[in-house]
């Protein structure tokens, strides 16, 4: 990934296609608790609705830039280079998978494509990126690190602590707080002040004397632009800018949770299943980011519809690619578990 | 009186009636009383029972803070690593305050997790962390395996003047058992004979529980009569009970969903190689989860987790050490 | 303590006679490292220059309002009415000590004169000071609860997660960020990044939309005006506030750290022993709050010398009195350690 | 070539002659490096000496970040408890990212941090938390108990590629000892026979090395002759080492500075009771510190801690125990 100031047509096809591979990846994600009952285990939690908040913020990045989100980390790697393939097979907990079958969905990691890993357990990771950008700093790398994470996250002290730290010792660090509207089930006007007062999240830039923006993460060329500044800014020795791209998630928070032998199955989003709000739910898949996005496009004459029928073809066979592949991996033996205790 | 019930079920039968008997008992966390449709919340009230965001160092330090003016919370954390973020509070306050402040001061929190939810949840959410808590003075834990016990206990938990942490293992949510209805109390530090023997004692904490009484059941097909002892609280731990059977027994056997250095087995074995040794008639054996993380893909997780074979096979050879002996 | 609004003569006279007591308590402590060898133990920490922070904050504090600072805790009990003589003799680790010897200089707690204990890991008594107000909350007792903590405490994730959650819950909290300009060894404004961008560490409580006001610490008064806003704040039910309130150490974070058997000492302030800077010590050492206040109220005549002479020897008397009785006191006998494990 | 050095020097030296090996080896925490006029400071630059604020848990979590793109980073942390904000940091994420990534990363951090300052520190201060980390996998920890050590371990440490926690005893910082010049490293794993002795063995570990050592002398004195084993690192535990001395002794007594419940001890014992049970002439002996946290005042926390009379007592008793049953 080349860095490209300028929207030519091939940035903005380049970010359409890969808002669609996410979301074709996702929906295979989701559809396998149906097709294929048991090939998921544990919690596996879904991109969509962040299609336009992910790829936006990283058409800003540079070839050896480091991009560290939360479990909810399947859309990264997609567009980082890792083979769907690899992300599935892990996901179905194969052999082939890009963590051998170790981590599973909310433990993706792929160095060799600037992806360090992710961390299962709120907030934490935010310090593992901050620490990523200490290498980076001490190395002298020039390498900016985009740190992800939730709104419930912004509740973990672990993300003043880090922001706090990022900020005295200037780190190249992009801090870009996923607010997709719920902590799990809980929606996060419930539970963050500064939303209570009616005040963005970013808000808590100031904590820090750092720069803090709010932006429509539902537009990728929106988040570009607030990216690609605080980008400049780490770059620049100046330290971290903290990110509110607002947008929603757009399935339920995973899958349901149960106890062996029951099924794990995706449920309906907590708008309609916890809050009974059709309405809200109705309101923000009506701006789905994907569908905005190549509305836009091909309205601009970007792409023509052919064009886009292209682009989703093509994610279309790549993911069934990537299931196939992954149905046909082998699980691991067994006692391969006694690997990788110590490095 | 008893009905059949959940074991999650009964979980949370001990904290209706506990709330309903003390209006000091609240109850907040993560992801509970959203909306005002919330069944808790229309009972006892927003002042009681409360929504807490993802802040566990917070929430456990607000539980304690709670506890040492007069509440007696009890703080939902949902899965028992959550509680390692915020493990100061855990071992370095709440069990301090009474003996620092010379028995002013009390803190009657209960701090309630699952945990041990090796259902593919991988190296992060998986693990029995109850070895890092069962050895802190001031500091209660509790680890229910029956739906019976999970009401008890709770209830005792919540009724103690100590802060508790009630860890119950995800896997037995939806066991079912008898359950004794109104009031019922299990006492903290009693262990419990879940199945009486004569051969060998088998210890057994949370999940394992039953795969050792389904373990002894196959062994008492071969002749062989085990004593399956379960704990039930880890801390006060009831030592005298395991001696006794042991004493009886002449054998023992732990099983540990933890990995050996982190089980409570090894702490138990330790116990019983100091009180128990002139009753010990083969070496004790200890059967845990292997030494690693717990891994994503099924095949290695089992392969990790202790189990009724292994179970078995270690009964066998510690009956064959003292054929050898004999 | 009454709730006294207007500063007549008497609650002034009462000030500067709380702010003499703490200070003559302290600078007790401080010689009995020479006078008393042995006698303590452990890790004391002094408040001396905080005297006008304290007491002009309690000044607004009701009867049965609570007060929860951190392990620097002295100064707090002695206003609120507990003998010096069980604090002396805690701080030395006898039988007759508040604690009866069981918790120190750092873990003071007197629950009968609203003091319901301290922790010595930094930070973690400001969740306990929130669960304290959530008690008053729900047990609708009207009460206030007066949380203190330093600015290197401001750095630790629950200082974040515990004004959150007080702002969500509107809990009746006064929070005052004690910042006398050192964490231990380290200037504020080397760990601090608002104080590195020139702000005010009160701006902290932007991130929870609550108000943040920075005062000066060293004046009685001043502090009272900010504290009576808070606590009324707190007191209709509007919830929390964030005080910074700014002065000076002036005694060196606390004796030195040394291993049995060489003697425990105090040594010089760390803005000299660490910094060589003599100068900034000499500016806040002349701007000491209880030389400042005493000038002030014999300008103003609400004190004649001789009426100012008078506190001060009353307050010498009382602590000298309190040395004795602590030194009279016999250690508790050694197996009096396996009490007090469980209620 | 050695010469004689105090235990805290030691680290140090440790540090600085592997800051100066690898460039990759960056050091930071609180209270450090304040003035340009700091030696660390000067020697290796601002780049790779920092001062850090009161933030364990980014602390902590940076150097894992750090540690898995590059970096070698040594924490310092002071006090063991103040690990304990950040305890997920130190157990649940370190240990976990090269087994969840099926090894493609690593994690080479040192969380340096002392414990056990068992001088008025009371009850938050003064703890001995080892046995919360002995039984992680993936995680390794360290406790040295001499200065010679002290060196070969922390670079054995800084050159690890796994996490471990370095945990030094506060009450042996002045102590002093012969320490090997230049490069010197003592491998993670392996236990050392501080003292020979083939009547019993005494497993001690940290501080309580030192009052093993001396009880042992002082038995020697009646004739007693007894082997003390310092398993230097508790993670990985060469419990091979331990049950050699227990086989040739027939006897095990353990110190531990931490309450029975929360010592190395307890676990060791577990081993030795599986391991070395046909080894064993008496019971094994415990001897800890008392169940309780620790007090402020000087007779009371003497009262707790294991020390030499308590140790020579519970090695005559083992001995005891050998004359009835013989
Ligand atoms: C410390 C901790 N507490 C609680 C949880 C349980 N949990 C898992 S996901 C989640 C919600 C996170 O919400 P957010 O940060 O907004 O991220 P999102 O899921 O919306 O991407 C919670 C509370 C956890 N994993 N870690
Ligand atoms: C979590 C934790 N980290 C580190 C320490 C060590 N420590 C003791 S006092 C102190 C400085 C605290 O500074 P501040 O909060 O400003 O309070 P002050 O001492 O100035 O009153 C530190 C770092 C601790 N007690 N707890
Ligand atoms: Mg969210
Ligand atoms: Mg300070």
């Amino acid at each position: 990934m080349k860095k490209k100031k300028e929207f030519g047509k091939d940035r903005l096809v380049w970010m359409y296609t890969q808002m669609v591979r996410i979301r074709e990846f996702e929906e295979a994600v989701k559809r396998a608790f149906i097709e294929h009952p048991g090939a998921i285990r544990g919690h596996a939690h879904l991109g969509d609705g962040a299609e336009a908040s992910i790829v936006g913020t990283l058409s800003t990045r540079r070839d050896t830039d480091l991009v560290m989100p939360s479990y909810r980390c399947h859309g990264y790697p997609i567009v980082l280079g890792t083979p769907l393939r690899k992300i599935m097979a892990e996901i179905f907990g194969r052999k082939d998978g890009l963590c051998k079958g170790f981590g599973g969905s909310m433990h993706l990691a792929d160095p060799a494509h600037h992806f360090p890993g992710t961390s299962g357990i709120i907030g934490q990771s935010i310090a593992h990126a901050t620490g990523a950008a200490l290498t980076a700093q001490v190395k002298k790398t020039g390498q900016v690190v985009f740190c992800f994470f939730g709104d419930g996250a912004a509740k973990q002290g672990v993300f003043f602590e880090s922001l706090n730290m990022a900020a005295v010792w200037k780190l190249p660090v992009v801090y870009v707080l996923e607010n997709n509207q719920y902590q799990a089930y809980t929606h996060f006007s419930l539970e963050d002040a500064n939303a209570i007062a009616g005040d963005p999240l970013s808000k808590k830039a100031e904590a820090f004397s750092i720069p803090g923006t709010t932006v429509d993460g539902t537009d990728p060329l929106a988040v570009y632009k607030v990216a690609e500044k605080a980008a400049e800014r780490a770059r620049a020795g100046k330290g971290p800018s903290l990110i509110e791209s607002k947008f929603y998630r757009l399935s339920a928070h995973g899958n349901v949770i149960t106890v062996p032998p029951l099924p794990t199955q995706f449920p309906e989003h907590e708008a309609v299943a916890v809050y009974g709000n059709k309405a809200e739910f109705a309101k923000w898949k009506s701006k789905d980011p994907v569908v905005k996005f190549r509305a836009r496009l091909t309205k601009d004459r970007v792409l023509i519809e052919a064009g886009a029928k292209r682009i989703e073809d093509a994610a279309r066979a790549e993911v069934k690619d990537a299931v196939k592949f992954a149905l046909a991996s082998p699980l691991p033996a067994p006692e391969e578990a006694l690997h990788y205790v110590y490095a | 009186m008893a009905r059949e019930m959940m074991y999650g079920d009964a979980i949370a039968a001990a904290i209706i009636e506990e709330m309903q008997r003390d209006p000091n008992v609240v109850l907040y966390g993560q992801n509970m009383a959203m909306t005002e449709r919330d069944p808790m919340l229309k009972k006892f009230g927003k002042d009681r029972v409360r929504l807490a965001p993802i802040s566990e160092t917070a929430e456990i330090g607000i539980g304690i803070g709670a506890a040492m003016t007069g509440l007696r919370p009890i703080v939902e954390l949902w899965m028992s690593e959550f509680l390692l973020v915020a493990f100061d509070q855990v071992i370095n306050e709440a069990p301090k305050f009474h003996y620092m402040s010379g028995g002013q001061v009390k803190v009657p929190v209960v701090l309630k997790a699952g945990f041990g939810f090796c259902a593919g949840w991988a190296g992060q959410h998986s693990n029995c962390i109850y070895h890092t808590m069962m050895g802190i003075p001031g500091l209660k834990v509790v680890v229910p395996s029956t739906p019976a016990d999970a009401k008890g206990l709770m209830t005792a938990a919540i009724r103690d003047d100590n802060p508790v942490v009630y860890l119950h293992p995800y896997m037995l949510t939806l066991d079912k058992g008898e359950v004794p209805e109104g009031e019922y109390v299990v006492p903290l530090g009693v262990a419990d004979i879940k199945r009486a023997g004569t051969d060998v004692t088998l210890v057994a904490v949370g999940w394992m529980v039953k795969k050792a009484v389904a373990a002894a059941e196959r062994l008492a097909e071969e002749g062989i009569s085990a004593e399956v002892v379960d704990p039930r609280t880890l801390a006060p731990l009831d030592v005298k009970t395991i001696v006794e059977s042991v004493k009886k027994t002449g054998r023992l056997v732990l099983v540990d969903q933890a990995p050996r250095h982190s089980s409570a087995a090894a702490v138990i074995a330790g116990e019983v190689a100091e009180h128990g040794f002139e009753y010990l008639r083969a070496p004790v054996k200890m059967v845990t989860a292997l030494d690693t993380s717990v891994p994503y893909s099924e095949p290695m997780e089992n392969y990790i987790l202790p189990n009724e074979n292994k179970i078995i096979q270690a009964v066998k050879s510690v009956m064959a050490h003292e054929a050898v002996a004999a």
